[in-house]
């Protein structure tokens, strides 16, 4: 078995606040492979972003990686000085946001800061670098690459914008992409476009993609593995056929009833009663207890770990019993 | 583009009417010009001469139509003090204003800008501190205070500075300018720090919460997720970005660096506009406040309009927005 | 948008701890209330806040003379130095100017009328302010753009210039009706115009981003007065930030009735104000009276400072974001 | 190019105006400003004495105020109405035009024209007569014995000068736009004036062609207008001046401590006075409704016994005042010694005020220029707390000069109830006081007199002896009439004296200085030691 791109040991995250130290992610486990795209599926507040950024090494004072480790092509990046992991980000892990609008600087013309990121990380030539922006561009799929290049980011719609952020991810050649809800600031229409682009991207470059979404839609399109985050836990992790077909974990069954039937329709988490607890208020034991409706006494006193079950893994005290009864 | 500079100078020129039927009202009734154009034991028959000769006893509406035409072709009259034509003494005031107000920005843009980008980047270190805490006194504390001690200490109890006035002069063409002397350059420390200091705490408050709000940015942790050097993200993204609004600021406040001075300029004896501005208020000068008002104001407006298309110039999405017909 | 899909925004400041109610509710449960117990030099400024304001409202209680009634100062005493000086007497703590006012006295009256002027010139600002950026944001329109073109233009000239304009165009309306009190209220009066733009800004601006808010339309179409309903959002959203001007406008209103009056445009010496004492207190600084501009100067420097803190504070506090 | 050019030149400039210069740069600073150069445009102290150092009149005061032959070198009166002045010979005007008697009948003639500010100084019956180019004879319609007296400050122009620059007409306080003579000077005088800024800075050079030997051993005067007390002042213990004026009287202390500079003082002729409005049936500011009180004499009494001068001496004034009986000075008038101001006496004030029935005072508005006299509106203020302890609420109006003046003058209205003012007769002579402020208002006769009596006092006894004083010549004779009418205004209660205040000069350690009792710094009696 070759080593996988990422991967992801036991993670935790905590921020300190003055009046607890909460944990944001809490003994997350996941690894990608070459090439792979593992979706990261959850309700806001679950923890993706969060370990999307802790992979890059983006988490800020008051928060903090407090335990685990990352390990990027089998080199742990989780400790690294801060000049060592900054040359990692962009260079080895490339990183798409949100929100393409806010993602540019909006005084920069956009050549000005591919040419300076590929200058950061290479030792190409301001020409070179220059030439092979619009090589990006073009291969992002943005039209005219050679005028655009020198237009600002406001002159760009929000789509082609995704584009351009997407080609200062790649520019460096990365091995990983985190791509944190690419989509969501995304007209519906230009949605489908920018995942197809990314997975296109993954495919061609052999790159591992780590797609943080919130739509299972897109999951169930793009993905080849995904996990479900809930209240900084994996809940369930697994191919993606099996985990959209045969979701095991309640949590997963109640998300997994919110795909739509057909695209840019609802895609509203609405079936699963009531919220994710505050990071400040999570229940003991299995943390989505309060909310399901097959919990049990163990469930609020014993936290589940994740346990493999098929080519699935997932934490819940319903397949630890079955487990348990089955070794018996 | 044009249209947009067009509509604002529109704007100014409605403002600077607007300026003209305050500053004339105003003026019109602070107090009888006469008095001060003649002795005290003057016969009244001679004050009432005066009083015509100066139109002053015309209707109100035919004093302020004839002075907007004066006042369009820069004609505001002979100073009841001085005897000279307001314009000419403006002009002869102008350079030593203009020169302290910019020696006073320059001072406090370099220095607000260093403190604030460096109280916005090491927030927790003793010297950012420091800086806070001098930004606040710098607030805090009345410029006429500020210049008083100043001359106290540098001038009369150190004797290194002078107390008043500009030093040497050096005339070019109609400028005149106390840079190129060393009494020039010694005389204009002491009004540029009283005059800047307010400005450079507020630009360093100003930068320091800008750059702090930059640096929260969505594109500067798409920076940060690029791999870019501190260096280039602290100063060639945060600050360029932090600086637009700086900019804004800063040239807005030269016309109040313009109005400030006439507290410096009077705590000083500068010989400049404020100075000038504040005997004629005290020997109701009509034409001189009159003009004062109206030039600070000409000064004003057209800060504005520089300010306004600079900014087109240093951010884009502005230029778009302007170009595009409203 | 639901809750379920509002995008992730967890970042490194703001785990999602969000107690419920409004906002400003939760900032003074918690925040504020925290940030200012954690802030000693905050503590400080706000004793020394709340003792000028004690000190101003109990002046006829705590000085030893009326420094505003002439039959109380005695020729006699003036310029008598400071108590603990070789020619200090008794009663005279901080020494008396050569009209014999007792200048502890006169601070503590001089205190009184400059936060008043300062207090009620930024009430004034603010009403004024908030109502017609109140009628900017809803009437919309040509009433907008009038408003906002006189605050626009307003923004760009000094305050100090707007208020000797005032004062000027008062004293030559009222020309020698001019007393003490009726000085008092042009004042307020100068002071409440130069500063009003800022709070018109503020509350217009979130007029327009609540107008644009779904209920609005929603309200407005099934008929419920959406006004009302905008008032009850844009107010309390807006406390925050007028509570941040206010403060700092304070003391910024307060410096400028101190310019007037050094510039002989404030209040009379008669009954003089801190910033009156101070020019007063002035020409006595190279005799080697010190005492009577330095404590007076002292006392302004204290209380804008004092004032002037406590504002960064409130912002701060109120706008995590700046933490 | 051609900015390097301007630059390198400005540079060379530069280092040539900053090399030192000559030890005899005498630098003055006065609070008010050099105005106009006409001489005929603005009577006021500062401007006169600045021309006092350019222009020359027939006449000049010396170092005591005493009249002396200037450009006339002697005179005798032919008949009591007709005098006969001989001119200095080989006197030269700045541009080298010489001296002659057409220049003064052509001056006689400016001084008196429309725009003049200076009509009263030669009274409009003079005839002026060229007898030679040398002599002039001066007839007049009735007796003045104070010809010469009021000549001072009328300086004598180049009539050639005058007529070739278009500056015939003396240029009007009002002219909008300024004539040649506004801006140039032609003098006879010891100094020439070479450079000109209104309000910045005057550079006077001496002359060397001057008819007299010069006492000063200066080469140039820098002249500078700075209002601001405290930068005057530290302008001078700094030593970037050498003479300032006035050193405000709390810092004459400082100044005579600091080692390199020191206060001259002395008396002023200037008489600072408070005034009644008496001429109102009802006060305009007051809250006694249908009567005026000042009307009533026990409450002037009371009034005047209840200012204590000496305190305001001592306190406000530092000791520099000379408490006055009179509305004159001393020095000018002979008997002034004969005069004392009524006791000071409070109580009986307060018994006076129950007797002319305001047992608990009155309520009055006073007053008060802030910028005009010396420590003024301290005054008022040490005036508005002594009347309180008698029970009148005086609120007290400080206000600069300019609206102080609008108010309270003739053209204002006298839109005043109590007042204070000052007063230097223009003719350094009691008739001046006599008729213009201590004279009955609307005299059908005379409609200048009793002009700046802003509180309108009126006694027809005064005014008839006010009269005879203007006419009668032998001096003895005189001084008494005038201390007859001074008796009765005193009785009346009419004004009540404060002080002659004090002249304040800083002046340097480097300079010997005479100090002269008009306050007219006069620098052509200045000496400067080397630096």
């Amino acid at each position: 078995m070759t080593v996988p791109v990422l991967s992801v040991r036991d993670l935790k995250v905590e921020f300190v606040t003055r009046r607890a130290t909460l944990r944001a992610i809490d003994g997350v486990s996941f690894d990608i492979a070459k090439g792979e795209v593992l979706g990261v599926v959850g309700e806001s507040g679950a923890g993706k972003s969060v370990t999307g950024l802790a992979v890059i090494g983006l988490i800020d004072p008051p928060g903090r990686i407090s335990g685990g480790e990352i390990l990027l092509s089998g080199m742990r990046i989780d400790h690294l000085p801060a000049e060592e992991i900054r040359r990692v980000r962009g260079k080895r892990i490339g990183m798409i946001f949100q929100d393409p609008l806010t993602s540019l600087n909006p005084l920069y013309r956009i050549g000005d800061q591919i040419v300076e990121t590929i200058r950061t990380h290479t030792n190409l030539s301001e020409s070179a670098a220059r030439k092979r922006a619009i090589d990006l561009l073009a291969e992002v799929g943005i039209p005219a690459p050679e005028k655009r290049v020198d237009g600002y980011p406001h002159e760009f719609s929000g789509g082609m914008r995704q584009r351009v952020v997407i080609a200062l991810a790649i520019c460096a050649e990365p091995e990983l992409i985190i791509a944190d809800e690419p989509t969501t600031a995304l007209d519906v229409s230009v949605q489908a476009q920018i995942i197809a682009l990314i997975k296109r991207l993954g495919r061609d470059h052999g790159t591992a993609v780590m797609l943080v979404t919130h739509d299972m839609g897109v999951i169930a399109e793009t993905c080849d593995r995904v996990a479900v985050m809930y209240s900084g836990r994996i809940a369930e992790i697994g191919p993606v056929q099996d985990v959209v077909r045969n979701p095991l974990h309640p949590y997963a069954k109640g998300l997994m009833g919110a795909i739509p039937t057909l695209a840019g329709e609802d895609k509203r988490l609405v079936q699963i009663p009531g919220s994710m607890p505050r990071l400040s208020a999570i229940p003991p034991g299995c943390p989505f207890n309060p909310r399901c409706a097959f919990a049990f006494d163990r469930c609020r006193v014993e936290r589940p770990e994740p346990l493999p079950n098929g080519a699935q893994a997932v934490a819940c005290h319903l397949y630890d019993r079955a487990a348990e009864e089955s070794a018996a | 583009m044009l249209a947009f500079t067009l509509r604002r100078a529109l704007q100014a020129i409605g403002v600077m009417i607007a300026v003209g039927i305050i500053s004339f009202s105003m003026f019109r009734f602070a107090g009888d010009p006469v008095n001060q154009i003649v002795s005290i034991d003057t016969s009244a028959a001679e004050r009432a001469s005066i009083r015509q000769s100066l139109g002053l006893d015309d209707p109100v509406l035919v004093q302020f139509g004839r002075y907007l035409v004066n006042a369009a072709q820069f004609k505001f009259g002979v100073s009841y003090q001085f005897r000279q034509p307001v314009s000419t003494l403006l002009m002869e005031r102008m350079p030593a204003t203009l020169e302290l107000a910019i020696c006073a920005t320059v001072l406090a843009m370099v220095f607000g800008i260093l403190m604030g980008v460096y109280s916005a980047l090491r927030r927790d270190t003793l010297l950012a501190k420091l800086f806070q805490a001098v930004s606040l006194i710098g607030i805090s504390l009345p410029t006429f205070l500020i210049g008083i001690l100043l001359i106290y200490l540098f001038a009369v109890t150190l004797g290194w500075l002078p107390s008043f006035g500009r030093g040497e002069v050096v005339r070019l063409g109609w400028w005149t300018t106390g840079l190129l002397t060393v009494s020039g350059l010694k005389a204009l420390i002491m009004p540029s720090i009283t005059l800047g200091l307010f400005q450079m705490t507020l630009i360093m408050r100003l930068v320091r919460a800008e750059m702090l709000e930059v640096l929260r940015t969505d594109y500067i942790r798409f920076a940060r997720a690029r791999g870019l050097t501190t260096r280039a993200i602290h100063f060639g993204h945060a600050l360029k970005n932090t600086l637009v609004p700086v900019i804004t600021v800063a040239g807005l406040q030269f016309g109040s660096v313009i109005a400030f001075a006439i507290i410096t300029e009077t705590v000083f004896q500068w010989p400049g506009m404020g100075l000038m501005f504040v005997q004629a208020v005290q020997n109701v000068d009509i034409p001189i406040m009159a003009a004062y008002l109206l030039m600070v104001s000409l000064i004003f407006v057209t800060i504005n309009l520089v300010v306004d298309i600079l900014y087109t110039i240093v951010d884009p999405r502005l230029r778009a927005t302007i170009s595009r017909p409203a | 948008m639901s809750d379920a899909v509002v995008p992730d925004r967890t970042d490194s400041n703001a785990p999602s701890v969000r107690p419920d109610g409004g906002w400003f509710r939760r900032a003074f449960e918690s925040d504020l209330f925290y940030s200012f117990r954690r802030s000693r030099l905050t503590m400080l400024a706000a004793a020394v806040t709340v003792l000028f304001f004690l000190l101003a409202i109990f002046a006829s209680v705590l000085a030893v003379q009326n420094p505003f009634d002439p039959a109380q100062l005695q020729l006699m005493n003036s310029r008598i130095s400071p108590l603990w000086t070789a020619d200090g007497q008794s009663p005279f703590l901080l020494g008396t100017d050569e009209q014999g006012r007792d200048v502890f006295s006169a601070i503590l009256y001089g205190l009184r009328i400059s936060l008043t002027v300062g207090v009620l010139g930024v009430v004034l600002a603010g009403v004024l302010g908030i109502t017609l950026g109140l009628i900017a944001g809803y009437v919309g329109g040509a009433v907008d753009s009038v408003i906002m073109r006189i605050a626009d233009v307003q923004l760009t000239f000094p305050a100090i210039l707007i208020a000797l304009l005032v004062n000027g165009v008062a004293k030559s309306i009222l020309g020698n009706r001019l007393d003490a009190m009726s000085t008092l209220v042009v004042l307020v009066i100068a002071i409440g115009l130069s500063f009003w733009v800022q709070y018109a800004r503020t509350v217009r601006g979130s007029v327009m981003v609540e107008k644009n808010k779904d209920y609005v339309a929603a309200a407005q179409l099934i008929g419920l007065p959406a006004q009302k309903i905008m008032l009850r959002h844009v107010l309390p959203n807006t406390m925050g930030p007028i509570l941040v001007i206010a403060t700092i406008n304070l003391a910024l209103a307060i410096i400028t009735e101190a310019t007037l009056s050094f510039l002989g445009s404030g209040m009379p010496d008669t009954m003089p104000s801190l910033g009156t004492l101070i020019r007063i207190g002035n020409n006595y600084l190279f005799a080697g009276e010190w005492w009577i501009v330095a404590f007076p100067g002292l006392a302004l420097a204290g209380l804008i400072l004092s004032i002037n803190l406590l504002g960064d504070w409130l912002r701060d506090a109120l706008n995590p974001k700046l933490r | 190019m051609s900015v390097r050019h301007h630059l390198l030149a400005a540079i060379s400039l530069a280092i040539v105006a900053t090399t030192p210069v000559s030890a005899q740069t005498l630098r003055y600073a006065n609070q008010g400003e050099l105005k106009s150069l006409d001489p005929y445009t603005l009577k006021e102290t500062t401007t006169i004495a600045h021309h006092g150092h350019v222009y020359e009149g027939l006449v000049a005061r010396d170092k005591e105020l005493k009249i002396v032959p200037a450009l006339a070198e002697s005179w005798e009166t032919l008949s009591p109405t007709k005098w006969r002045f001989h001119l200095r010979k080989g006197v030269k005007f700045h541009n080298g035009d010489p001296f002659t008697a057409d220049d003064v009948l052509f001056s006689a003639e400016r001084v008196r024209a429309k725009g003049s500010n200076f009509l009263s100084n030669v009274p409009a019956d003079a005839k002026f007569s060229k007898v030679d180019d040398y002599t002039v004879d001066v007839t007049l319609d009735s007796p003045n014995p104070i010809l010469t007296s009021q000549w001072d400050g009328w300086y004598i122009m180049d009539k050639k000068w005058c007529e070739e620059n278009n500056s015939i007409a003396p240029t009007p306080a009002a002219a909008t736009t300024p004539s040649f003579a506004s801006l140039h000077e032609n003098g006879t005088g010891p100094f020439m004036i070479e450079s000109h800024q209104p309000g910045v800075k005057t550079v006077f050079k001496a002359n060397p062609n001057w008819w007299r030997k010069p006492e000063h051993n200066l080469k140039e005067i820098i002249f500078t207008p700075i209002g601001s007390d405290a930068t005057r002042v530290a302008a001078l213990l700094s030593g970037e001046v050498d003479v300032i004026e006035p050193v405000p009287i709390q810092d004459i202390q400082r100044v005579n401590s600091s080692g390199n500079a020191s206060v001259m003082t002395g008396p002023e002729i200037r008489t600072i006075f408070l005034g009644m409005d008496m001429a109102r049936d009802e006060l305009l500011y007051s809250n006694i409704k249908g009567k005026n009180p000042f009307k009533d004499i026990r409450v002037r009494e009371a009034f005047y016994k209840t200012i204590d001068v000496e305190l305001i001496k001592n306190r406000v004034m530092r000791g520099l005042s000379t408490p006055s009986a009179l509305m004159i000075a001393p020095q000018l008038y002979p008997l002034f010694k004969d005069f004392r101001r009524p006791k000071l006496d409070p109580d009986g004030a307060k018994k006076l005020l129950a007797d002319a029935g305001y047992p608990d005072g009155f309520e009055l508005t006073m007053d008060c220029p802030n910028d005009r006299y010396v420590n003024d509106a301290a005054i008022c203020q040490a005036v508005v707390g002594m009347l309180a302890r008698i029970g009148v609420k005086v609120n007290l109006l400080a206000q600069p000069k300019a609206q102080y003046f609008a108010k309270v003058l003739k053209p204002g209205g006298y839109q005043t109830s109590f007042f204070l003012l000052g007063w230097t007769p223009a003719s350094s002579d009691s008739h001046n006081v006599l008729h213009d402020i201590l004279g009955c208002r609307d005299d059908p006769k005379d409609s200048t007199r009793g002009e700046a009596s802003l509180g309108g006092y009126c006694n027809k006894e005064v005014d008839a002896l006010t009269d005879k004083v203007l006419v009668e010549t032998d001096t003895a004779k005189r001084d008494q009439l005038i201390k007859q009418a001074y008796e009765i205004v005193i009785k009346d209660y009419g004004y009540i004296p404060l002080h002659q205040q004090g002249l304040a000069w800083g002046v340097s350690k480097k300079v010997k200085l005479t100090q002269r009792a008009d306050n007219q710094v006069l620098l052509y009696w200045a000496t400067k030691q080397e630096d």
